[in-house]
């Protein structure tokens, strides 16, 4: 399972084209993309940066066992899950998941599913600084962030 | 009675000000039964705990799992990452 | 519409990352990409490499149309389709298409809508050098190459 | 009558071992009507033009547009890009 799987949790900006190079296999036509990034507004509130805090001993393993669910899920070849902690800017990565399948329905579908997981399982929480100084812990719950 | 360190993240961190809240854990309590026992003890925080999930050893448990004194135990809010 | 939109014929690889920094929108939480790669196989016989060959003056504004087409449709605010034409190896990529959103679930649906519609009536075709030294046109109509 | 060169892509290219077809061109003859003047005159590939779209000027055409002399035609096999 290793190679098939790659799960990381960073402290340093996501580099796409790495990730992308650990999911080349030749027997996969279709590779789907989900990039996270941060947003500069909220629910009607601006948004100058967002700080991300992780349970990593618990976050880790919960990214693990969504990369195998995805795998025995969907008929795909490989599956990386990155998201990262820290204090980020707007427009800066915070999640990335990506696919490989032979075909592109099950690489939307499985990827699709990944960061929807994600977003329900991972323990990470964000803390949004606003333009007037603020901070505040976002509830998941709550208005449109499970949309993000 | 034993107790038990309980890991704190993101809102309830900064409520309680702390990475860790201890409480006695008479044997057999469930992890509902804890966050029900913080709940009373912590009034102020019991809105928030009353939104929380609990993780033992890395895992979320169901409401009847038994916390054992040497178990990692996290109340998990919310998640809001992604 | 100009810089909501990136669309090019290329003769050479496809650079992810440039084209992701081009849709660098602040407003913009999500990002989803579709990467179309030369497979080793292709209805059971080995594939060698592919030949792609454009209709360029149709070929062009035939994606911008599905790019504004898909702009109209979803609320997304950025889109970028490239097509690799040429001789390409198994592995490199055939076919970009990366979409920027405020929600993944338009960046999603988007993103699927522009690689449907291109493999519906964008004028490239694909001619496989197989291992056996044979090449073939390969017709879109017949088995699994529209699922691609 | 005049006459007007037609652009052929892929496996019709290749058939017909050449980038265009030349046809004479009725006043008034649509895309459907070319597309079948030319299956009669070139049995040999009459399969291959049976799939083919017409696109004229760069656009998909419809089976009743009128083509023009100075119109840009070209013959669009199923496509496989991606």
């Amino acid at each position: 399972m290793e190679e098939r799987i790659r799960v990381e949790l960073v402290s340093t900006p996501i580099r796409i084209e790495d990730v992308m190079a650990g999911l080349e296999d030749p027997s996969s036509g279709a590779v789907t993309l989900f990039l996270g990034r941060v947003r500069d507004h909220h629910e009607g509130h601006e948004v100058r940066s967002i700080h991300y805090q992780a349970y990593a001993e618990m976050a880790l393993p919960v990214m693990g066992s969504i990369a195998e669910e995805t795998l025995a899920k969907f008929p795909v070849s490989r599956i990386a899950i990155l998201h990262r902690v820290g204090h980020l800017q707007v427009g800066e990565v915070s999640v990335l998941v990506a696919v490989a399948s032979a075909h592109r329905d099950e690489a939307f579908r499985a990827c699709r599913h990944g960061i929807d997981r994600i977003k329900q399982d991972v323990p990470i929480w964000k803390k949004e600084v606003l333009a007037d100084g603020t901070e505040e812990w976002v509830d998941a719950r709550c208005g449109g962030e499970t949309r993000g | 009675m034993s107790s038990i360190r309980i890991r704190l993240f993101a809102v309830l961190r900064d409520r309680f000000g702390a990475e860790f809240v201890a409480l006695d854990l008479a044997p057999g309590t469930t992890a509902r039964a804890l966050l029900q026992r913080l709940a009373v003890q912590y009034p102020d925080h019991a809105r928030h705990l009353s939104t929380c999930r609990v993780a033992v050893n890395h895992r979320f448990a169901s409401d009847t799992e038994v916390v054992a004194p040497e178990d990692e135990v996290a109340l998990i809010p919310p998640v809001s990452g992604g």
